[in-house]
């Protein structure tokens, strides 16, 4: 089959992503590596876990100290957004709207830059204010850790959608890059999955207990 | 592990295997010959296992040798064509539930056992004066040596754990440096001494076995440390209570008696102690905290079974003599990366080592 | 053997599954506000200070109810080809548990 | 092939390998790669030996012995075994299924160079100042300590060599999943790509927590973070747990696989389907599963309590009951059957009692109690080379032997075989029998060495003499392969004579596209229902087409060699830091330059479409006998 071959919307398949035998592996292969991401993060929650708030010293600022809901809040809603502009993007990529997928996309993009900024500025916040260091204690080691996969999955994320947006701005959708398309959404809405649980677990757990 | 030599099938196995087993190796050392209460545990429930173990190997060998026997193609010719069987259910469920019933009989003896050894309630119980009964030794395990205090009693020494036999001694083990664990083969399993936290278990030494072992048992470091890993042994004095309360006094006594030297060697020898700075690093007073000296307390030395924990001294003072010297010289050659490191002549010289040795085969506190 | 064909005639189909998607594209709205709303409660039980003992499960279960939402709509796992991914995931999620549990518990005996 | 490539330059043949994304190929780099590991960790475990031969030897110094340690286990683990498994995996699984390739050829080149840069990586610490001495579990105190940059090999290297192998699990799943030919159901696949399979499932799960773990240690010893540093709030027991979750089930990603190569070669000599073969799957899925569930037994005496340890020894137990189904199916399926003592069957016969008494002993460690006596003593090494060698080395012996023709299109030799084996069988109890006693005897392991009047001096010397007789059956062996590929006999699709799964089906060695036409599977062993039919080939499910392949690449090569040189900077910039390292500036430059490297040619990936290519119609009807030397 030729990959290039050029689509309208009404000759466009139904699952654009699992059409081709490159696609379908794409596809399984991705929510497999999603499964295994599943234990990696749960071996950096496990150890936040265990070393929440173990610090060396009474002078040492703990979770409770430091975290602050509305920053938090804000993140949360921007990567929520994003999730929600991602599926927009997928339902365009579906009707084989190209521009309007990009459109989505970019807004994705965008919306998780910002979260990024203000995880920055948080990160930023707590070394200054707090003293809370990667290299200060345990807990900062785990903390900085774990919220900082999660932060460098949000980069990855970030540069595999521009990538894509810059390679295929002006040659459209086709069967070979919608599974492309598809599994980096996928990526995203797995990170916000995380996320889920790093806003739970870490800040508001953190803040109650 | 009563319940466990309820199962009478396995008696005569057991009884087989208890027997050639326990002609290996040495009764200081060996888990086979155990020499206490734990240990004899550990043991019974081992040879359970054997015996459990052993039958499933008949079972498979039986059928293994008749299989490989009996089915050869060079017996049934090469165009025989074997029926091409599905499987059984009938015999999947045997060897499913035969091998379930010989773990079961298996894992209830050893979830019993576990529970057992890990009830240290022992250790809080009080007499009517509020006085702990059992005795409690904390254990410290620093890069090659081992540490050992009586907490109740108000004393420390090294290297060389005195005990009294016949009683559940309880001990706190935690590591300074980086994680060992402590191991008496013969008197029971070991327990890891983490750097992060205490742990506690407790040891039972028979003395009638004790004497068999020449009332010294011999203690291994089982968790890889560094390079001298393998040296980092210590030894185990077992003693009847009575001699174990006169050392006891005796290592109290020697903490509030005044210095007194033998003969002018000695008291040389002691300048030497001071001036070199060896009493920087180890201290002769028993009274000293558990964990603040950068090595082995030395307040009996001169009592102590092997030198280092790794020379045997023989029971002899030349030997004794000999060992201290051939450590202080060389003590980085026969334990290496330890951190006392050696002292060549330039670093002290010949008498002065003389006199040394003199001084510290003088530490005695309960020889009579 | 690539290639899946959709259906005999792309017309009625092409319709159908505009249709399809549309409606798709409302539960994923749907599940979107619901978890603006979920995020609010448990943001608002933080804040209220509920003790630990009450905020705690209703927390996870929240945060269990959004990764659901985000499975199933956002990620399209209730859509049919997904056993397998299904599997691994849950698979995954499993261990994840057993290792957290384990951390929760014989970490700091 | 082969004389095709014989005919060719060496550097053409080089580039190709170097580019190759053929499983085939790919299998041969593992093979040749692993291989020479083993005999890299074989010649450890000799030093080892020569050492204990006797009582306070003085053969190695103690900081060497306890690097010898660390390195043997570390490297036949992660650089021997199991690339070795994945050489077969890669030779055979595609073929067992009846597809043309792996699901992703490209990933397939970039695991097995990440494994080849990072088991570079790790044994260049011979020569870069020092090799990992913390034993392969790498406990952190001790690893924390541990001077020098012996452990920072360890922790790059193996997180290197790591990623390689989960991307190779994921290749193996999806490959499994969505490649089978028409008809291979997954209830009609042989017993090694079940295996294959779950094992991959087991990668998948259990190499994140040492990915993890690995990063944990990193950032201690490189960046200053305090995980493990109780000072500063850490906790070491973290470590062991995230090492045993993954490090139990990676015996298992070890042991599977050969479960399944003893089940098809047991399966091929006894003349007779696999006795209990839904029960063979269901059991290999389930210990794949308990596998998980058990990896505290390492921890009996860290301290976790009494209840904990219950929970952990009763759940290790239940293992055994699975495994006994497996033993008992093999023995039965050579009941009744016709068994040819090959020397591929005579290693599956071997193997089975070998395997029960490794396994049993593990039972008798899963006892909680009497584990603190076992523990960290030498009854647990033999335990483990029981089930490591008598299982996975066997099966690997007895896979190099079943597969080497259809891998290279020649048969390497019985006679020889046939020593090797039996100078390896003996051998290997020599040493290991005896181990047990000197554990129960009180000697602990990882000691670099014993001192004389403990009663261990015999054994210890019996053991040496058992592993000199190893040694000499890898000599054997070696020298079999040098003069078979001399000799190079050619042998024809199935020249065992006893095939019957699909391999057997196609040219030794299978031409790169493996099938011309994709074969119809109609059920279990569909070569030997093609056989009793009279037929001596499969019947195709589709009629002759085009056939797509992907193209070589050398970007996977790249990509790892960029990490390896990072890997450099990243361990040298600890020097620098520190504050007489003025040699070492160079070191953050490297490491950009190499992540530069990798992300670089990861963007060349992306960004320029790889549509592979396709063999015409009319070149694969050309396309005659003479490429694969079929009968
Ligand atoms: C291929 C590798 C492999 C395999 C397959 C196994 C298999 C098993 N292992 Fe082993 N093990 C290791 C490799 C392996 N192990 C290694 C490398 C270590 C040491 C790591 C280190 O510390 O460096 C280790 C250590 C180890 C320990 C820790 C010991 C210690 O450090 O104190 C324990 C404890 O429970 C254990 C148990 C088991 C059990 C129960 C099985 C079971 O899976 C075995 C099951 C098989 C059978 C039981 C035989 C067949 C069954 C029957 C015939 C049915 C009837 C049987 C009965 C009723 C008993 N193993
Ligand atoms: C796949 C795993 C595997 C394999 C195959 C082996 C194979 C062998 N192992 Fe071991 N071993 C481990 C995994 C393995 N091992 C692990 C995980 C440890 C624990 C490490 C730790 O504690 O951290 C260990 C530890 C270990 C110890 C304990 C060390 C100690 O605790 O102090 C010993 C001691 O006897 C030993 C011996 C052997 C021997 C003799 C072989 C033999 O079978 C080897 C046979 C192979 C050869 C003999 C190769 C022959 C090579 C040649 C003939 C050279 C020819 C060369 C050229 C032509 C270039 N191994
Ligand atoms: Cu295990």
């Amino acid at each position: 089959m030729d990959m290039n071959q050029k689509y309208t919307a009404r000759t466009w398949p139904e699952s654009p992503e699992k059409t081709t035998l490159e696609g379908k592996n794409k596809f399984l292969g991705f929510w497999l590596f999603l499964g295994g991401e599943t234990v990696l993060f749960a071996s950096l929650f496990a150890t936040y876990l265990a070393l929440k708030d173990k610090v060396p010293g009474n002078d040492h600022a703990l979770a409770a100290d430091m975290f602050e809901l509305p920053l938090v809040f804000i993140m949360t809603m921007l990567l929520l957004t994003s999730s929600l502009t991602s599926v927009y993007a997928m339902y365009h990529m579906k009707n084989h709207n190209y521009q309007k997928m990009q459109t989505w996309l970019l807004i994705t993009v965008f919306l998780g830059l910002a979260f990024l900024g203000f995880e920055i500025y948080e990160f930023n916040h707590y070394v200054h204010e707090f003293h809370h260091t990667f290299t200060s204690s345990a807990f900062g080691s785990a903390f900085y850790t774990l919220v900082g996969f999660h932060g460098a999955h949000v980069v990855v994320g970030l540069g595999w959608f521009t990538l894509l947006l810059v390679r295929n701005g002006k040659r459209g959708l086709n069967l070979y890059n919608a599974p492309k398309f598809f599994t980096a959404s996928l990526y995203w809405h797995f990170i916000d999955v995380v996320w889920v649980f790093i806003f739970t677990v870490v800040y508001l757990m953190g803040m109650v207990g | 592990m009563k319940n466990g030599l309820k199962k009478w099938r396995f008696l005569p196995l057991f009884a087989a295997m208890a027997f050639i087993l326990s002609g290996c190796g040495e009764p200081f050392l060996s888990t086979l010959q155990p020499a206490g209460e734990v240990a004899q545990k550990q043991f019974n429930l081992m040879m359970l296992s054997v015996a459990i173990m052993v039958l499933v190997i008949i079972v498979v060998a039986i059928v293994y040798v008749i299989a490989i026997t009996k089915f050869r193609r060079s017996k049934l010719g090469d165009d025989f064509i074997p029926k091409q069987v599905e499987g059984s259910h009938r015999l999947e469920v045997i060897w499913t539930v035969i091998p379930i019933i010989l773990l079961l009989i298996l894992a209830v003896p050893t979830v019993a056992l576990t529970f057992e050894l890990g009830d240290q309630s022992g250790m809080e119980a009080e007499d009517e004066e509020g006085n702990r009964e059992a005795l409690v030794i904390d254990v410290r395990a620093n890069l090659y040596w081992w540490e050992f205090a009586y907490p109740d009693q108000g004393v420390v020494t090294a290297q060389d754990l005195v005990v009294p036999t016949d009683q559940n001694v309880y001990f706190n083990v935690i590591a300074s440096d980086v994680k060992h664990s402590f191991w008496i083969p013969a008197v029971g399993g070991k327990i890891d001494t983490n750097v992060d936290n205490m742990n506690t278990f407790y040891l039972n030494f028979d003395g009638e076995k004790a004497e068999e072992a020449n009332n010294l048992f011999y203690g291994k470091c089982a968790e890889l440390c560094g390079p001298s890993h393998a040296l980092m042994d210590f030894k185990v004095q077992t003693m009847s209570q009575e001699d174990f309360d006169g050392w006891i006094a005796a290592m109290q006594e020697s903490a509030e008696s005044e210095q007194d030297f033998e003969n002018d060697t000695v008291a040389d020898g002691f300048a030497v102690f001071e001036e070199q700075g060896c009493i920087g690093c180890h201290a002769v007073d028993p009274t000293q905290q558990i964990g603040s000296s950068a090595g082995p307390n030395l307040t009996n030395f001169g009592e102590r079974s092997y030198t280092a924990g790794i020379l045997d001294n023989e029971d002899s003072d030349e030997v004794h003599a000999e060992n201290i010297q051939n450590w202080i010289r060389n003590a980085d050659v026969l334990k290496p990366g330890n951190t006392m490191g050696g002292y060549n002549e330039d670093d002290l010289s010949d008498e002065d080592l003389d006199a040394l040795t003199e001084y510290l085969m003088s530490l005695k506190v309960y020889s009579e | 053997m690539a290639h899946e064909s959709t259906s005999a005639n792309p017309k009625v189909n092409y319709e159908y599954r505009r249709r399809k998607a549309r409606d798709e594209m409302r539960g994923q709205v749907t599940s979107f506000a619901m978890m603006i709303f979920m995020t609010f409660i448990a943001f608002i039980i933080v804040i209220a200070d509920f003790d630990k003992f009450y905020a705690f499960p209703v927390l996870l279960v929240l945060a269990g109810a959004q990764v659901v939402l985000q499975l199933y709509y956002f990620m399209h796992m209730s859509h049919k080809g997904h056993g397998t991914a299904a599997l691994f995931l849950y698979s995954g999620a499993l261990i994840a548990f057993v290792t957290i549990l384990t951390f929760l518990t014989i970490v700091w005996w | 092939m082969s004389t095709v490539a014989e005919k060719r330059g060496f550097l053409a043949v080089l580039w190709d390998y170097l580019t190759t994304v053929d499983h085939k190929k790919i299998a041969i780099l593992y093979l040749v790669s692993g291989g020479f590991f083993f005999l890299v960790g074989g010649i450890e475990a000799m030093l080892i030996r020569i050492q204990l031969a006797i009582p306070d030897n003085d053969f190695v110094s103690a900081g060497l012995y306890n690097e010898l340690l660390t390195m043997h286990g570390t490297t036949m683990i992660f650089l021997a075994a199991m690339p070795l498994l994945f050489a077969f995996m890669n030779a055979v699984v595609p073929l067992q299924i009846g597809a043309r390739d792996v699901a992703f050829p490209f990933l397939n080149s970039l695991g097995f160079w990440l494994f080849f840069f990072g088991g570079i990586f790790l044994n260049l610490s011979w020569f870069l100042g020092g090799a990992p001495d913390a034993g392969w579990t790498s406990y952190a105190s001790l690893s924390l300590a541990s001077p020098g940059h012996g452990i920072d090999f360890y922790v790059l290297g193996l997180q290197i060599s790591g990623a390689g192998t989960l991307i190779a699990g994921i290749n193996f799943l999806v490959t499994i999943i969505n490649m089978r030919a028409p008809g291979m159901t997954y209830m009609r696949m042989p017993l090694f790509t079940w295996s294959t399979f779950v094992a991959s499932a087991l990668i998948l799960f259990a190499f994140p927590p040492l990915t993890v773990g690995l990063f944990l240690m990193l950032f201690d010893r490189m960046f200053g973070a305090n995980f493990f540093d109780v000072t500063m709030g850490g906790n070491t027991i973290i470590w062991e747990h995230l090492f045993w979750i993954f490090g139990h089930p990676e015996v298992y990603i070890l042991i599977l696989p050969a479960f399944g190569i003893f089940s098809d070669i047991i399966s091929t000599f006894s003349k007779k389907r696999l006795f209990g073969y839904a029960a063979m799957v269901f059991a290999t899925v389930l210990i794949g599963f308990l596998g998980f569930m058990v990896w505290a037994h390492h921890m009996f005496t860290t301290g976790l309590g009494p209840t904990a340890n219950a929970i952990f020894a009763v759940a290790t137990m239940a293992i055994a009951v699975p495994t006994g189904v497996k033993i008992f199916n093999w023995l039965l399926t050579m009941w009744g059957g016709s068994i040819r003592f090959t020397t591929p069957m005579l290693y599956a016969v071997a193997f089975i009692p070998s395997f029960v008494a490794g396994g049993v002993t593990g039972v008798m460690l899963a006892s909680a109690a009497a584990d603190y006596q076992y523990h960290d003593s030498y009854f647990v090494v033999a335990h483990f080379h029981y089930v490591i060698i008598g299982g996975v080395v066997l099966g690997l012996l007895a896979g190099t032997h079943f597969y080497w023709p259809k891998m290279f299109g020649t048969m390497l030799n019985e006679t020889l075989g046939k020593i090797t084996f039996w100078l390896f069988l003996i051998g290997f109890h020599g040493t290991f029998f005896i181990q047990h006693f000197l554990g129960l005897m009180g000697m602990p392991r990882r000691i670099w060495k014993f001192l004389p009047n403990q009663g261990l001096d015999l054994f210890n010397m019996i053991s040496t003499v058992g592993a000199f007789f190893m040694a000499l059956a890898v000599i054997v062996l070696l020298y079999n392969v040098v003069i078979t590929q001399i000799k190079n006999v050619r042998v024809g699709n199935d020249p065992w004579g006893d095939g019957r799964t699909l391999e057997w089906a196609i040219p030794s060695p299978p031409p790169y596209y493996n099938f011309k036409q994709l074969p119809l599977v109609r059920g279990l062993d569909p070569l030997w229902i093609e056989k009793m039919e009279g037929r001596k080939e499969m019947t195709p499910a589709e009629p002759l087409g085009d056939i797509h392949m992907p193209n070589n690449s050398f970007i996977p090569f790249v990509m790892s060699l960029g990490l390896f040189i990072a890997a450099f900077g990243a361990m040298y910039q600890v020097d620098w830091r520190a504050s007489d390292g003025a040699d070492y500036v160079w070191s953050i430059p490297v490491l950009i330059i190499g992540m530069l490297i990798t992300i670089g040619s990861m963007a060349v990936r992306s960004l320029k479409d790889d549509h592979g290519y396709h063999i015409h119609k009319e070149e694969l009807m050309d396309d005659h006998d003479d490429k694969g030397g079929r009968e």
